[in-house]
C-alpha cells in the first residue's frame, strides 16, 4: 500500500527489476558502473553543486529547454547553447513518447526524423539511447546537465539517465502527473515517483548527489501561486523521505511582478517551515523561476518582451535559476539560434537589474503573508486527509478537490476552481470549488475582483477567464472588454 | 433547424495540452454545435469510434506538441475503411515541430486528407463560419430533408 | 542684446525675412496660409490634443524616431510605423545636414540617394522640399507628427515644418545645441530658438496649438537627472515667454529604474513650482520618457531587452510618452521592419505592466528629494547669474560652469563634470566641476560612489566611466572590473 | 624610440557623435601615441591640414552619424593632393546609414582608399596593435633611423 516511507532496499531492487525489463536498454543499466562515473564528474559539471554555489553568491543561472530526435543534434544543439547562448545550465528535454513510456512510437520517430533529416519528435528519446548513448551526451558538454520532460512514470528513465552521468532530474509525482497525463492515478504516479526518489536517495547515500526539481508551473495557466507552492513542497518533502538532499522548488511567472516576486520569498519560507518540521535539515533548497508558461504572443518582437520581463522579474524574486523562452515560442520548437536569442536576452535584462534593490514594500509582505495562509489550508488540509501521511493525504485531496490544478488534463484532477485576474493582473480565485481556503481569505479574493469587475464594467463571468487566458499572446496582461 | 451537428473535438496521439481544448468546448457549444469533447491524448481509433456513434459531420483534431504530423497519418484512411467518410476533418494547432510556414504545414496535412487546416492564432469565429460551409455544402442534401421534415 | 523678453512682432519679421532669403524654399512660407491649414486638421492629428488626452487618460503614446531622404519612401516609412508598428505619434527625423543648415550638401544627399535608390541621408531634409513638400508628408499620414532634429539654428526648418502641418517640434536653445554642435555660441542658439518659440507663440495667439518639446536626454550618456531637468525647465520658461502653451518636457533613461522613476516625478513637481513662480498658469504640461539613449548592445536580442525594460519603465513613471529604439539602434538607422518591432516590443511589455501598481516606496521620495535639490541649486544660480533673466544666466551659467554636460562637444560648454553610476546603477556625480551643488549633496554622491568602489576592490577612476559607458552595449548597467 | 608617433583623430562632415572620439583620445593615448584630437565635425581640409602640422603618420576618422560614405570622399585624393600621402587612413564607426554587412561597408571605404576599416564594436587593442604594424610597415624605414640614431 502507498505511504509515505522510505522504500526498503530489498523492495526497491524487486520493483527494479520489473522496471528495467520494460525497453531492452534497461538491461545496459548499472547504478554502480553510473555512480562510479559521476565521482570522475568535476564540481563545475555537477548540478547540485552549481546550485548551491548561485545560493550562496546570489547568482541567478540562465536555462533553456532543448531536445531532439537524432543524438548528433542533439549533442550540437546543447554545444550551440552553451557556447553561442552562454546557458550556465544545459536541459534534455525528452519527447512525448517517451514520456508516456511509448517507446515503440519514440523508435518510429527517431527513423522518421533519420529518414527526414530533421527532428520529426519533439524532445530527446533518452530511454531509445539507453545509457551509452546518453552518456555520450552529458561528455560532451561542459555545464551541468538535467533531464527535463512530463512523465507520469519516470522510472526507467530515470534508471538510465542518472547512470549515464545526468545530474539532475525534474519532475514530481504531483506535477508530472496531473498537468501531462490523462488517465494516471495520483496514486501510481507518486508511488513510481517515490521509486525515483528513492534511486536518488541511493546515490546519495552512496556519495553521489543528484539534485532534483519538483514542476512548479503545473499548466502553465493562471495557477494560483498557493497550489504550485503547496504541491511543490509537497513533492519535496516526499522525495526528501527517499533520502534525497538537493531540491530545486519551481514557480511559473504569473505576470504580475509583485505577485511573483511575493510567490519565490513565500516558497523559501514555507518551505523551511514545512522541511524542518517533519525534521529534515540536511537539505540544500534552491528556488527555479519560469518565465511565462502560458500562451505566448506570435510576433517575435512581442515574444522578446515577455522573455525580458520575465527575466527580470526572476532577477527580482531572487531565485537561483530561471528557466528560459525563445521567440518562436507560440510557434513551434526554438531553432537553436531562437533558443540562444532567449538566453542572451534574459541575460540582458538581468545584468541590467541585477545591482537593483527594488522591492522591499508593503505590498510584497501583505503578498507573501496571502500565499502563506493559503498555502498552509492546502498542506494542513492534506496532512489531515492522509491521518498525517502525506502520500496517503495527497491521493485523497485530490480525490476531494481540495488539491485541484486548473485546466489540466487528468481525470483524477477535480478542475473546480476558477482562477482569474484582479484589477492589477494579479492571479485570485473566483471559485475555491472544494479547496480548503478560509472564508477570509476567499473574501479578500473575491473583493479584488469585484474591484476588476467594476472596472471593466460587467459581471465576473468565465469570459474573463478566457479572455486572462488569451491575454499576454495579445499583448495584454488582464484580459479587459475591448 | 431541429438537431444541432454533431462534432468531434480532441487532442490527438500523446498530447497533454489541455487549455485550447477547453476553450474549443466552450466556443463550439456557444456557436450552437453538439459538441463531443474527446479531451487530450485521443487516439484515431477513438475518433472514429465516437464518429460512428454520433454520427458526427466534422472531426476537429488539435495538435500542439509537435508530433502531429506522425499522429495523424491515416487518420482519413481508417475513416474511409470504418465508412464515416465524408466526414469533415480540419486540423489546428501547433501541427508540426518547429517555427514553419504556415502553407507547408497546409500543404502536408491537406494531402493527408484534412479539409481544413489551422494555425493556432486562427479567428475561432471565422473557423465556425467554415465549418457551417462546410457541413451545408457536404451534408447539404440531407439537412435540407431533415428541415423540410421540421417545417 | 540678449533678454528673456517677448520678441516684439516688428523685430519678429525683420529677423523673419533674413531667416526666410537662407534658402529657396523660404520664399514660399506664409504664415496665414500655414494657420488656415492648420485649422482644418482635426484634433487627433493635433499633437497638443492627444498629448494633453494621454494626460487625462493616464495613457502611455508610443513614438519611434525615423526619416529618409526621400519624400515617398518617407511617407511610406512613416504609413508602416502608424500600420504595422501602431505607432501612437509620428516623427520626422531630419538629417544631420539640414540640422547644420548645411542645406547645399543635404541637396547633393538627396541627388545621391535618387541615385543609390535608396536614403544616403540619416533624416528627412524639410527645408530642401519646401511646405509643399512636407505638406504632402502630413497630409498623408493620420497621426499627429512631429519635427524631430537637433538643429541650433532651426529657424527656417519651424518656418517651413510648422506652415506645412507639422503640429510639433522638438529642440531648444539649450539642448538642441550642446549636444549636437561644436561652435554655436549659447547667446546665439537661445536667440535662434527665441525666434521658434515666439513663431509658435503667434500660432497659439491665431488660435493654432503648437506642442513644443525640449530634447532631455542631452548627450544620452551617463546625465546626472538634475543636469537634464533644470535644463528642460529652463527652456520649458524660456519658451513660455514666447507665447508657447503646449510644453512636453524630456528625459532620457538612465538604467536604475528608481532613479527613472523618481525622474520623471521631479520634472513633474519642479516645473509646476518654476513655471508658476514666473506665473504661467495656462500651459499643458506633459512628460516624455526616452528609451536608453546610450551605446546599445549590437545583438539584436540583447538590444530587444533594453527596449523592453525601458518600455516598462516608461509605464512605470507616469510619462505621457515614449520614445522608441529598435533593436538595429547599435548597427544603423533601422529599416521600417526594425522600427516596427522596436514599437511593438515596447508595446507588449508596457502592455503587461500597465495595471501594476509598483512604486510608492521610501526610496523613490528620497530620491525625488535628493533631484529636486539639485535642480534647485542649479536654477537658482542659473537665475542669480543672470540677476533674474534666465536667458543671460543661461549664457553666463555655461560659460561658468554651473551649467555643465557631460560628454558634449561644444567648445561653449565647460565639459568638467564626471558622472558615474554608484554601486546600484544611480548615476551619480564624481567630480561637480563647477556645479553649484550643496556639500551635503555632493557628501551624498561620493559616499554612494564609495560604496561602489568598495564593492569592486578599486578606488573611484575615469575607468569607472569609460566601463560605464561601455555596460549596458557589453551587457551590464554598471561597468564593473571583469 | 624617442619620438612617439603621432596620430590624428575626429569626427568627420557634420557628425556631432562626440561620446566615443574621447574615448578613442584616452585610449590611444594610454597605448603610447601622440595624439591630435580634432574633436568632431571635422572636415576634410583640417584633418589634412593639420597632417602637414604635426607629422603624423595615421589619420582615424570615425564616423557614426550615417554620412561617412558621402563625407569621406576624396579624403585621399587630398592627401595625395597635398603631399601628406603615403599617409595611413583608418575609418571606423557607424560608417554608412542602416545595419549593412560590414564586408560591404569595408569594400566601399577601401576602396575610396582607406587602409583600414572598423565596426562599432572592434576591440580598440587590436586596431592599436595593427596601427603600429602599419606604422612599422609604412615608415620602417625613417623609423629604423631614428632608433639607431637613439641609441
Ligand atoms: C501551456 C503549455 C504547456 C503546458 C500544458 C498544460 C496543459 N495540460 O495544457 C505544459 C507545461 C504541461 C506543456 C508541456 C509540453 N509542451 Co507545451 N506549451 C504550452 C504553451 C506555452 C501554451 C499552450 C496554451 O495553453 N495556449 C493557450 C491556448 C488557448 O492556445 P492553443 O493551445 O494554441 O489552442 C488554440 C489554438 O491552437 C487553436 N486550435 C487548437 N487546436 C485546434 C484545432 C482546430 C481544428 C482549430 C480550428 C483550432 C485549434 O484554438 C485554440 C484555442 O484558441 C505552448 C506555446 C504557446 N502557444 O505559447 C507550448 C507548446 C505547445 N508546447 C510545446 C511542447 C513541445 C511541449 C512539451 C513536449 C515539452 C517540451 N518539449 O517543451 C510538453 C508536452 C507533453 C505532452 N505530452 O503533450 C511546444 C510544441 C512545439 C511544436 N509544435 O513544435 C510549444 C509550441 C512550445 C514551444 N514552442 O516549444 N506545455
Ligand atoms: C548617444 C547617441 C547620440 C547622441 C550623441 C551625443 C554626443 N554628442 O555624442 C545624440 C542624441 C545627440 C545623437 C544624435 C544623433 N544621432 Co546618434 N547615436 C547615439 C548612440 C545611441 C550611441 C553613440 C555612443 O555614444 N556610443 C558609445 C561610444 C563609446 O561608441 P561609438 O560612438 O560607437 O564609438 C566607438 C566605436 O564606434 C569605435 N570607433 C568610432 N570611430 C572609430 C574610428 C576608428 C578608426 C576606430 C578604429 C574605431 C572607431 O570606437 C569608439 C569607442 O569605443 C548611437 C547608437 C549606438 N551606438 O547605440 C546613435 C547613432 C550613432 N546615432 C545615429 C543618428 C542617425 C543620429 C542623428 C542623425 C539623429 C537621428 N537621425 O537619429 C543625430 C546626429 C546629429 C549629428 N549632427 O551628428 C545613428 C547613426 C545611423 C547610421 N550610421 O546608420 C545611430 C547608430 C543610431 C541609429 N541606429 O539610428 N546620437
Amino acid at each position: 500500500m502507498l505511504k509515505n516511507e522510505k522504500i526498503e532496499l530489498k523492495e526497491f531492487f524487486e520493483l527494479r527489476k520489473e522496471v528495467l525489463q520494460t525497453w531492452p536498454t534497461g538491461q545496459d543499466v548499472s547504478i554502480e558502473e553510473g555512480m562510479k562515473f559521476h565521482r570522475t564528474i568535476p564540481e563545475e559539471k555537477r548540478f547540485a553543486w552549481v546550485m548551491k554555489k548561485a545560493l550562496q553568491e546570489g547568482k541567478l543561472l540562465l536555462q533553456p529547454r532543448a531536445g531532439v530526435a537524432l543524438i548528433d543534434d542533439h549533442i550540437k544543439l546543447l554545444r550551440y547553447l552553451e557556447n553561442e547562448g552562454q546557458a550556465d545550465l544545459l536541459p534534455t528535454t525528452i519527447d512525448a513518447y517517451t514520456r508516456q513510456n511509448r517507446y515503440q512510437e519514440a523508435e518510429k520517430g527517431i527513423e522518421k526524423s533519420r529518414q527526414a533529416g530533421t527532428s520529426l519528435l519533439n524532445g530527446f528519446p533518452a530511454v531509445n539511447y539507453g545509457v551509452t548513448g546518453c552518456r555520450r551526451v552529458v561528455e560532451s558538454l561542459s555545464k551541468p546537465i538535467q533531464v527535463r520532460h512530463g512523465t507520469p512514470d519516470a522510472r526507467l528513465l530515470a534508471e538510465i539517465t542518472l547512470a549515464a552521468g545526468f545530474t539532475s532530474f525534474e519532475g514530481g509525482g504531483i506535477s508530472y502527473n496531473i498537468p501531462y497525463a490523462k488517465r494516471v492515478s495520483v496514486e501510481k504516479s507518486i508511488r513510481d515517483w517515490q521509486y525515483v526518489d528513492r534511486l536518488v536517495g541511493l546515490y546519495e547515500e552512496n556519495g553521489v548527489r543528484i539534485n532534483r526539481e519538483p514542476f512548479g508551473p503545473l499548466t502553465g495557466t493562471l495557477v494560483p501561486p498557493c497550489l504550485s507552492i503547496a504541491i511543490g513542497i509537497i513533492e519535496g518533502l516526499l522525495a526528501l523521505k527517499q533520502g534525497v538532499k538537493s531540491i530545486t522548488l519551481g514557480y511559473g511567472q504569473g505576470g504580475n511582478i509583485i505577485q511573483d516576486v511575493a510567490a519565490i520569498a513565500a516558497i523559501n519560507q514555507l518551505a523551511e517551515e514545512y522541511f524542518r518540521q517533519e525534521e529534515f535539515d540536511d537539505y540544500e533548497l534552491t528556488t527555479v523561476f519560469h518565465q511565462w508558461m502560458g500562451g505566448f504572443p506570435e510576433d517575435e518582437a512581442k515574444a522578446f518582451s515577455v522573455i525580458a520581463l520575465g527575466a527580470m522579474v526572476a532577477k527580482f524574486s531572487g531565485a537561483e535559476k530561471v528557466i528560459v523562452k525563445s521567440p518562436h515560442e507560440a510557434m513551434g520548437i526554438p531553432t537553436k539560434e531562437a533558443n540562444a536569442q532567449g538566453l542572451r536576452a534574459s541575460r540582458q535584462a538581468i545584468n541590467m537589474v541585477e545591482d537593483q534593490v527594488i522591492f522591499d514594500s508593503e505590498d510584497l509582505a501583505e503578498e507573501v503573508e496571502l500565499i502563506k495562509k493559503e498555502v498552509h489550508c492546502l498542506i494542513d488540509k492534506t496532512y489531515e486527509m492522509g491521518a498525517g501521511d502525506l502520500a496517503l493525504g495527497t491521493v485523497a485531496a485530490f480525490e476531494a478537490g481540495v488539491l485541484d490544478v486548473p485546466f489540466a488534463p487528468s481525470i483524477y484532477n477535480h478542475g473546480k476552481i476558477i482562477p482569474m485576474r484582479d484589477t492589477e493582473g494579479f492571479i485570485r480565485i473566483f471559485n475555491k470549488g472544494n479547496l480548503p481556503l478560509t472564508e477570509e481569505i476567499m473574501n479578500y479574493h473575491h473583493q479584488r475582483l469585484m474591484e476588476r469587475a467594476r472596472a471593466e464594467g460587467r459581471v465576473i463571468s468565465f469570459e474573463m477567464v478566457t479572455d486572462d487566458i488569451y491575454a499576454i499572446s495579445k499583448g495584454k496582461l488582464v484580459g479587459r472588454p475591448k | 433547424m431541429s438537431d444541432k451537428d454533431t462534432i468531434i473535438l480532441g487532442v490527438i496521439g500523446a498530447d497533454c495540452h489541455s487549455v485550447g481544448n477547453k476553450i474549443l468546448e466552450l466556443f463550439f457549444t456557444s456557436e450552437g454545435f453538439k459538441v463531443v469533447n474527446l479531451g487530450v491524448m485521443v487516439s484515431q481509433q477513438e475518433f472514429v469510434d465516437t464518429a460512428i456513434e454520433t454520427n458526427a459531420k466534422a472531426i476537429l483534431v488539435s495538435s500542439l506538441y509537435g508530433h502531429g504530423e506522425i499522429d495523424c497519418q491515416g487518420l482519413r484512411e481508417l475513416c474511409i475503411e470504418k465508412g464515416v467518410d465524408p466526414i469533415i476533418l480540419y486540423a489546428g494547432g501547433n501541427l508540426v515541430v518547429g517555427k514553419t510556414p504556415f502553407s507547408v504545414v497546409e500543404e502536408k496535412f491537406k494531402k493527408m486528407g484534412f479539409d481544413r487546416v489551422f494555425p493556432p492564432d486562427v479567428d475561432l469565429k471565422q473557423v465556425a463560419n467554415l465549418l457551417r460551409k462546410d457541413i451545408q455544402e457536404k451534408f447539404g442534401q440531407a439537412r435540407q430533408k431533415e428541415e423540410e421534415r421540421s417545417l
